[in-house]
């Protein structure tokens, strides 16, 4: 008999939790101190600690993760997604010590973890990707060859850069030499290695994914696309399936060479790729998520796959329950991320109590979430407190329905970007199926305060009002009272 | 004797007086505008506040000095104060920050001290950089200025609204 | 532009509000005074009181509607289930006063309204009724002639009777002439009338209905099948879609004969045929609702047609969204009813305060309900308090959900069937789907009283001891504590 | 000076005293059996009971004289009485209705009384019909005897508990 050990927290916990449940299998949560009582904590079969709030002590400790397994017996392990859910040395000391990793093979984890390997693998497999220079360059000779080849506008990159530093934008040749020299010193002086190199600048691009799964019996099968171009900071807030306007020839396009890839690795498990798609439709590779995606639920509404059972089933050694020919995609799905950040102030995260938290309900409505009403968000993670989804037999009807749901989100305590949501998903552009990464950036700014209201204000007064005053106005049942009273001195509550 | 407040919202101010309070019923002065509401709370909580045709839910919790009211995802915080106690210590509605003080915006780590003592800031200038959930957020001065203090030191954890940076003007604004 | 009035309550009031806010349609909702505080009041965009807590006066009550139709504007009138949604007059009534019936024209709810007028309608449309006597049985020798043509066993039913009242199971011919004669005398007992007549009797039938949607373009199709089998005293507690282990053969003949049924009265709308089946799937005509039946969140989960939006346009005159063509089944969906009822004291109604309900979320799962928790349970009205449905992609997954769900359902402060659920869903025949009309009666009695919980006795304990010693053994933080205390005093609650 | 208290769960009885009471953590006697268990309040007002390795949730709320104890769908009444006064009162543990009381199972409306004064009633014998939520349902006696008094008329509507007919014993038992 499988057990499960869940290692990661907040929604994706309690969603493989409710997984484990229905599948019959008994499942344990692990906790930060920050977590101790969480949602998953209490909807887990068994708990345990594995550290201090900081990730780097708790969720992200593959040795307290793995003790953890042990003294409970889990013969699994499910990481979600972040944490340790990409760390091929994390599954290597999982198959070390006996335990089953859900999840793909280190040799997979590693040639899609490390961005240039994965690159020529997958090129090197026919994968189409981002044409550009083969790794650093030489000099600014290869520099213009290059560019000769694979046309402007190209992008200048930094090889040893990150977090959009070092990169410059050609738009035409004659501004070339000056960027290869600029770019250049700035890698210098950033990352103190002037290494360069080239890659056709993609304009106006879609960020669209592709969703994979493969079993250990050989079968390998792609469950479609997703759509996430709705990004802010890199950081996607929606995303829907399937993606709007897209030819049905791209799309199955993409799912071919999405299967290749995933067979270019020896993939099993549930992966993403990840595409970047020109105005024309010519998709490149962008990376592979060897894990679980945040937005599966898009994938799963409009397919009816449950991709974390079929993680289970081809963890357990089972061959998955689907197949190419049987899977299709029906509806429209579409998800919103709510974070606890201020619109209003660039997105500051604003971690605190969650003082109202109640979620809408109804018909093709999903949320996923770990918080409920009372709990604080913390700021020793990740800022999102849940995702809204909504299924509906078309897209219009699926924003209908999206836009009612979020209209009817009951939140307070902390900031949110509901509002920002709501405005995204009211946009024209939006509406219309036709945007690309760049539609957040066209949005203008939200209202810093929200309109006056009579009635808030009202209410306000009069409940401080009655506090200053002390006065009792309404007796509430004795009954009641005395028990609440009694409850609530005994620091429980009754209600 | 109903007491006048002075009701703060954002950067609006009003003043407002409870004239009549039935529980279920009250009457309220609110500016030179008469206001009569009836009041239920509901059995998950939330409280209905109507008038005439208009009705509308809302729920309400106190937050420090706060007075906060949660209609949907909409949220306002309210500080209230007795209106003759303001005229008695003259402490008036003006606020901003004038003070020279940055502060943290958020509860976080500080990640980067951008400035030192002695150097001079432009107003909007990044002074320190706070991580929180995950992410790096700049703390920008509102006003320009010396800066006369640093007060955390990088790595360490600060509250929202600690003092980060203390300035002084400098020239005649 | 329109504007919809709800003339119902509960859970498919809201159900119906909420289709409105996703067409961007204003509604209206009604209410008695029992129901002043109801969700649906607080859900729709603006509410009327109707009457009294008496249905009769209030939801009953074709006038007072109409009032509140014609006060608020409304141009649309959505009857939901039960109340006012059969009733032809009333039908006609919002024809002469200018408003939009959502659901069929007079015509078709009066001949399927009257039983043995629609049985006439339907064996003339070619629709198979269980075979018997033409009308009321003149005499004995025609009772034997009508028998040894339908073969026996046969059921004798009083032609005024109802209720359970004045029916005879006769299995044999050597039965038949008492139980004429004492069917005849009982019937003039009980009904002033001893008219009797004849049916064949179906043994151990299956109740499974068919779907149907029709538009005033002239378009009629079928959403295909639902099993209805598992009844309490002929009250559906638990409905799947497919149902299972129908022939596929059987369930398109069964669907093609809907379509012909509902074209027959040219019916308008959402209706439901519903057949008995008997072990060798044979099935015949038993009645037609003419309206939205409490179990169509089967159909929509896994058709993905939303039968409220299509009723809704079809109401303004729009085609449906859908063609035969177009439609199919994917996965498999229960629905469980939660009844205020006492299984243990014989499923007596449980009415009063629901002081504990979180209903289970989760993906896959929908959740149909009108109440929250600290509501009154009425007794004036139904003892439905929700409807838990689950959609996975194979009935065993499926089952699996339901089950994970049922268990983790928090409800408290009236007696309820949760724990009836569980048992069918559990049970053998359920599991291996091979049941009928009397799956309830082979399930043991319930256990009149909860396991022993050592936990729970402590917490009371504790509880009533501190409330008796009135000793403060934690501070609530000051601040929360005061404010607390005012609002609490004020009537108002914080949290 | 611990209090013993007697517990009465249905048909159960059970005595339990609280040794210690610090809150979070609690010691009781139950019957021969000391319990030793922690407890937490979560922000959604679910109480955790633990004790080693068993956890559960609970959410609690008093219903007249009864402490109810709710955990997912199941629910435990309690009746809690302070021993002592039992004992001085002597009122026992026993239940039941041998009193001849018939009452009403739930708040209704009668719609039948099967029964008039003089009936000689059989154990189990349905002697009113109420209506609830709908649905007809029969009141039965427990006991079988002879009516000595019809409380209640056709058509009125009556709480959970009202006495609806009385019995006496007829012949010995």
């Amino acid at each position: 008999m499988h057990k499960v050990l869940i290692a990661n927290r907040g929604e994706i916990a309690c969603r493989v939790i409710r997984a484990c449940k229905e599948l019959g299998l008994p499942s344990v949560a692990v906790y930060s101190d920050a977590d101790a009582q969480s949602r998953h904590v209490w909807l887990a079969d068994e708990a345990v600690r594995v550290g201090p709030a900081a990730s780097a002590e708790s969720y992200l400790s593959g040795p307290r993760i793995l003790q953890a397994a042990k003294d409970t017996g889990a013969t699994l392990i499910h990481p979600g997604y972040g944490f340790l859910s990409e760390n091929a040395s994390f599954r290597e000391q999982c198959d070390a010590a006996g335990v089953t990793f859900v999840g793909p093979g280190s040799y997979a984890m590693r040639q899609m973890g490390i961005k240039t390997l994965a690159r020529d693998t997958m090129k090197a497999a026919g994968v189409p990707v981002v044409p550009g220079s083969e790794g650093p360059l030489r000099d600014f000779a290869e520099a213009q060859r290059v560019c000769l080849e694979i046309g402007y506008p190209v992008m200048l990159k930094a090889a040893a850069g990150g977090g959009g530093r070092g990169i410059r934008l050609v738009q035409a040749e004659h501004e070339l030499e000056a960027a290869f020299d600029g770019a250049r010193r700035e890698a210098a002086a950033w990352f103190s290695d002037p290494t360069v190199y080239i890659e056709k600048a993609i304009i106006r691009p879609r960020h669209i994914e592709i969703q994979v799964l493969a079993d250990g019996h050989g079968n390998t099968v792609h469950l479609f696309d997703r759509e996430c171009s709705v990004q802010r900071r890199n950081q996607k807030i929606i995303e829907e399936s399937p993606a709007p306007g897209l030819s049905n020839q791209t799309r199955l396009a993409m799912g071919e060479v999405a299967v290749q890839a995933a067979r270019a690795v020896q993939y099993v498990g549930a992966g993403t790729i990840e595409f970047l798609v020109d105005p024309d439709e010519r998709f490149y590779f962008m990376e592979m998520n060897t894990r679980l995606q945040v937005e599966h639920p898009v994938t799963e509404l409009v397919t009816g796959v449950d991709l974390v059972v079929e993680q289970l089933r081809i963890a357990m050694g089972q061959p998955m329950s689907v197949s190419q020919a049987t899977l299709s995609q029906r509806g429209h799905a579409i998800e919103c991320r709510v974070y606890a950040e201020d619109p209003s102030r660039g997105f500051l995260p604003s971690p605190g109590p969650l003082r109202v938290y109640r979620p809408p309900i109804g018909p093709g409505l999903r949320v996923d979430d770990g918080v409920v009403e009372g709990d604080v968000v913390s700021n020793h993670y990740d800022a999102m407190i849940a995702k809204l989804s909504a299924w509906a037999p078309d897209r219009p009807a699926c924003i209908g329905r999206i836009r009612a749901a979020l209209n009817t989100f009951e939140i307070g305590g902390i900031q949110h970007n509901i509002e920002h949501l709501l405005q995204v998903v009211g946009s024209e552009r939006f509406i219309a199926g036709r945007y690309d990464t760049g539609i957040v950036g066209t949005l203008p700014p939200l209202h810093s305060e929200p309109e006056e209201d009579e009635f808030a204000e009202a209410l306000a007064v009069l409940l401080h009002d009655r506090q200053r005053r002390q006065t009792v106005l309404t007796q509430p049942a004795a009954d009641e009272s005395t028990w609440a009273r009694a409850a609530r001195q005994a620091g429980l509550r009754t209600r | 004797m109903p007491t006048e407040y002075l009701l703060e919202h954002g950067t609006h101010h009003k003043s407002v007086t409870v004239l009549e309070d039935h529980g279920d019923r009250a009457v309220l002065q609110v500016g030179d505008r008469r206001l009569e509401v009836t009041l239920r709370t509901l059995p998950d909580g939330r409280i209905a506040v109507s008038q005439d045709d208009q009705r509308r839910l809302y729920r309400t919790f106190r937050a420090g000095e706060e007075t906060v009211v949660v209609r949907g995802w909409t949220q306002h915080a309210f500080k209230l104060t007795d209106a003759r106690e303001r005229w008695l210590h003259g402490t008036g509605g003006r606020h901003g920050d004038s003070s020279g003080r940055v502060t943290a915006s958020m509860p976080g780590r500080v990640v980067r001290l951008s400035v030192a003592v002695g150097d001079i800031v432009a107003p909007g200038a990044v002074v320190a950089v706070l991580e929180a959930m995950k992410m790096e957020n700049d703390v920008r001065s509102v006003g320009g200025g010396r800066v006369t203090a640093v007060v955390v030191q990088e790595g360490v954890a600060v509250e929202s609204g600690a003092l980060l940076v203390q300035l002084e003007p400098i020239g005649v604004e």
